[in-house]
């Protein structure tokens, strides 16, 4: 009998701790205040910080059940796509398809993607990480996920916790370059309410041409881009409400459960504790600013060529992060004149940013891998 | 060649795809749109009349309805706030602009619940 | 650097890109219309439908995400399965116990079956492709899936498509028939509503003798039949409401789901565009004219036995096709006589189909495996 | 021996055992009915009697219970249409027999639902 | 062609029928018998008797769907953790948190565990699975699979068998030795109730505490711990009803569904049916007797400390069996007089008894392992 | 060592380990009691009565709250049944222990209940 042995494993959990799981274990709790008392989205960032906690605490995605989750869903990419059925289902495009012009919008908001990889490489990053860096600048999360893990798979939880983080910070992140770039008389600007009604049979074939066309041009794009579509022709098909509400409640939410606790259990002190992840973050940060920037020019520009006709407001929506973004440009526009109401513009602007950012994230996959792989 | 380069190199043809791809897309729902919607005749104010039975003095009962609207719009979005719905109907149809409309009026008396605790 | 490959890359999509490929995304959106405005079997068409386009755009069952659901759900044969606990949890076996006799309309309409399957034999199929085409004859998705999963998984998209697509033009294909085979006499007899009661009790053993009898004497069935029994099982015993509800809703719904799309991914233009998949559509549709009429024969048999007092009208319902057969037959019924209720007498031999299916898809598979293999 | 002798040969043994199986469900349907329901006494006219309550005219009160139960079937059907539900109650009863008959007076009634959406 | 042969393979299910699986079969059937008619925790009898069935009926655990079922949920330990997600959800820690030394009673209760190990020593089993029978005594069935599964997988059944079987009965084994062991007086004690508010911090920082205590001192009993402790943060979290309602209905639903079945697929004839079994039937039995004295010794202890403040009645909560023990102990005191409500109390000394449970189980898990590995 | 040493071991060990942790699990709670709850006003009684209204004669309204509450407790016990819901209120509050004892109230009231179905 040894007694040495039995104490050892008795203390196996106290032997394995180290200040930099101390160090980890603060973060995920911030995390969790964060989620729990700033309500920055809580049903990701709540679980991404108890996932936080368990991979400083022995139960990283290496090992037992937590590893079991982690290949299930995030190394088969299933969580996003699932959760992208849930989004998709939720969105609806009616706003966007009255007035196909505000689409430009959603390509504009890109720009801080590619100055994100610009600047990552100069900082010292591979190519890989750094496009996987810039896939913050999609300031979408599942698409960020999606390719973070195909490019880069080491660095994918900072990735996520930029992008999740940033995307609930949106309400302090862009009302001051919102103000910086625009001038008070821009902000008053009313958008007219295109009177022109979208068919069902418009929102059904909507999906089904956006699926065929990027899955043609951007393949790499597909499997998100089907996923989305795939949301939005079980909401417009109007016949499998089963369907579409499965994938709006239970679907989303255990997708989201569990994919917040995996990309939550890569975060383990070896793993996050370096310069690479204040890098990371920063660059994510600089990514969300771009963005904006790059959006809201767009919107000033088709105010000038529309004379007067676009509240350069609703650029700031094409990057995506739906639906906080829509929502804030409108409540920025109410903010300058009570009266004047530019939701529907905003979302519509706001669901090009969403397809763009899938866009640009298969392109950027497809490309890296073409010169870089 | 250099690993800027490359940037620089998958910068100018991403965002330039980018640019084309959305371009495309602006034109195939400009064209799906045409393809699939035509021209109605309007039947909105008489649909609202007739559905809403009693109403004498138009300018009284406008907003009255209005109200009645706004008030009904902000129980669906309490409602629908267990599926982060957002858009004031599901299933866009020719009152769409006056929906959205009502929406913003409406979010704007209860802009507290503009944030949702569940998304 | 080369520019050569990075479009290659690039252009993967349009590369890999065929006109059978082309004509497999105009099947899949036919699918898509007759799920969307014709109301055919919706939670199934329209997922098969997506599939497919998915499968020639890419994301066919062998790769990437498809392949993850498809190698989950229908390799492990969980999919069809997971549904039956779902429909178990739905059926009403009360009416069917009140007139055990109408059992016996289950087991006539299987002759589609083994007529199908003699075709098919005839046309040249081996014989384990054969017995699979003749489970189409079951006229029950998930039974047909499971048979032509384990006999021939090549055609098992074929299989599926002619299954769950005639199953939804039940209402189209089984009229006509029923009013050639029927006098008009014959479908005004009224059914007697039988009184006797049936106690929980009963409710509650039935399916577990089932499962037993089933398991005994065909083995090959019993996954199936448990499964179903389960759901009957959860139902019947009034105090597991949460499991009841869950296989109703969400197990349901997420399995069809992904079964769905599973199926539909299989239908890659190489593996469906030939001449095999056009005879089995043929012969499918042949299963199910044979079986209605076996149904209607048997059903005038039991109409002179018991001296008018079956109406031969609900023969029809014994090739299962559970619910739609039943309504149907009493709706025929009210067409002739607005007054003439044989709901409950149709249900009765449609749920008695339901069982005959998968007894007869067991032994089908006890069979060709024996004699076969 | 041929592939079309081994077709026959299965569907002989295989319908053969299809209706055999069949007459074995029968007749273990036929035993367990006959073992587990003692005969009971007629109990619901009264039942329904005491439950409406303020039956006066037994003629009247009947096509209005008919009606009222028409209708609760109606609504019942409706609301379980998300859940496939096609019978009209969960668990059969006593009253199995016109609950059945009222469904099918039901669904003539509401002929639209019957092709429901949600199967 | 071998007649021979067609007529084995179509008998093969009486072939493989043994007396054994009729017996177990029996077995199952009183599984469901008590689930259905007795009301004895139904949701897991029920689905444990009809796995035990299928178990007899060739499809067991080791083939089949019922090995992917098991093997997805069992052998990961995903079910038990699953299930204690939605546990968790479900429990209100405040009637604990707002009397602090009720905990005590939750150790208490763990006596069992020690007791029946030694006992399962003593009557030959080695000593893994005399510790696996000893965590029938956590009386909590997730515990009692996680620890048994790690231990010896190889009498799972039984175990998981015992340990839900007893709890249910919990409202037959314990009022006899409650009254035999309590006087009358002692079970007319009230008790105050407090005043002290528990505020939402405390209510959540509560978790994420115990979390870090148990991974630390227990880590064997860390995933069980965070899966609980995960559920009560997504309830007290307020600010994420979406995932605390889908761990309370979906997720826990469709584990205990599979759980249940899964558990019973182990039941076959050959490893049930001996004396083994029947030896840890009766030292589960014994354990849960062993538990119910020593908390309500501890709570007579506790009585006499605090000069008849507490009821010892709340001591029999100590272990475990949540919410049933919390309940009964309140019915107990009502009995006595109707006037007085202990049930806060009770339910405080349950929760407690819960993480007693799991703490118990853990050390249990790292002392044999430390031991006798 | 013999196996029967090794389980006394393990009794010895794992026994005073759990009282061990259970105790620093006591120390816990009862700091963080303390460092997170500062001391409130009460504040239940008046937000009681100002709730109710209407109550006039002390005692009358007391014995109709008292009903009324453990009626509405006995309501919304039966509709958490489906998810095992068993304490009165979720999330406590001030009037916690108040809560507690109408739901005593309650459950002898409807004590068929206790052992609710879905659990
Ligand atoms: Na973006
Ligand atoms: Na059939
Ligand atoms: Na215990």
């Amino acid at each position: 009998m040894d007694f040495t042995q039995l104490f050892q494993d008795l203390s196996k959990g106290f032997a394995a701790f180290t200040w930099g799981n101390a160090a980890m274990i603060v973060a995920g709790l911030v995390l969790i205040y964060l989620a729990i008392w700033k309500e920055y989205e809580p049903v990701l960032l709540l679980p991404i910080g108890f996932g936080c906690l368990l991979a400083n605490l022995g139960m990283s995605n290496e090992v037992g059940f937590m590893k079991v989750i982690y290949d299930a869903g995030i190394k088969t990419e299933l969580f996003p796509l699932l959760i992208f059925v849930g989004v998709g289902a939720m969105i609806d495009f009616s706003p966007l398809l009255s007035q196909p012009s505000l689409v430009l919008l959603g390509a504009a908001g890109q720009f801080g993607i590619y100055f994100t990889l610009l600047l990552a490489i100069l900082l010292g990053f591979p190519l890989n990480e750094a496009a996987a860096i810039g896939s913050i600048g999609a300031i979408d999360g599942p698409t960020a996920i999606f390719v973070g893990e195909r490019l880069a798979p080491s660095i994918i939880a900072p990735i996520a916790v930029a992008a999740y983080s940033y995307m609930s910070l949106i309400p302090i992140i862009q009302p001051p370059i919102m103000r910086l770039m625009t001038t008070r008389k821009e902000r008053l600007i009313r958008m007219e309410y295109s009177p022109k009604p979208v068919s069902r049979l418009t929102l059904v074939l909507f999906p089904l041409l956006v699926t065929l066309l990027v899955a043609l041009v951007a393949p790499d794009a597909a499997p998100l881009m089907a996923a989305l579509m795939l949301g939005t022709l079980l909401r417009e098909a109007l016949v499998v409400d089963r369907l579409s509400k499965t994938a709006q409640n239970e679907l989303i939410n255990i997708a989201t459960l569990f994919l917040g606790l995996a990309i939550g259990s890569t975060m383990t002190a070896q793993s996050f504790l370096n310069l690479s992840t204040i890098k990371i973050l920063l660059l994510g940060l600089l990514a969300f600013v771009i963005d904006t920037i790059a959006g809201l020019l767009f919107g000033k520009l088709m105010a000038v060529i529309t004379r007067g006709k676009v509240n350069p407001l609703i650029g700031a929506c094409g990057i995506s992060a739906f639906p906080m973004a829509g929502r804030l440009s409108a409540k920025m526009a109410l903010e300058e004149d009570p009266t004047n109401f530019i939701l529907m513009h905003a979302m519509g602007a706001n669901t090009a940013g969403q397809l763009g950012s899938v866009i640009a994230g298969g392109l950027l996959l497809a490309l890296v891998t073409g010169i870089g792989g | 060649m250099s690993v800027i380069s490359q940037g620089l190199l998958i910068t100018a043809v991403g965002m330039g795809l980018v640019f084309l791809m959305i371009l495309a897309l602006w034109g195939i729902m400009v064209l799906l749109v045409k393809l699939t919607n035509k021209p109605e005749v309007e039947e909105e104010a008489p649909l609202a009349e007739t559905s809403l039975g009693e109403s004498e003095a138009v300018p009284a009962s406008h907003t009255k309805a209005a109200l009645a609207a706004a008030i009904a719009v902000a129980y669906a979005l309490e409602s629908q706030a267990s599926t982060a719905g957002f858009a004031p109907q599901q299933g866009a149809s020719a009152s769409n602009e006056n929906a959205w409309w009502t929406a913003g009026r409406t979010q704007q008396l209860y802009s507290n619940t503009i944030r949702g605790r569940n998304r």
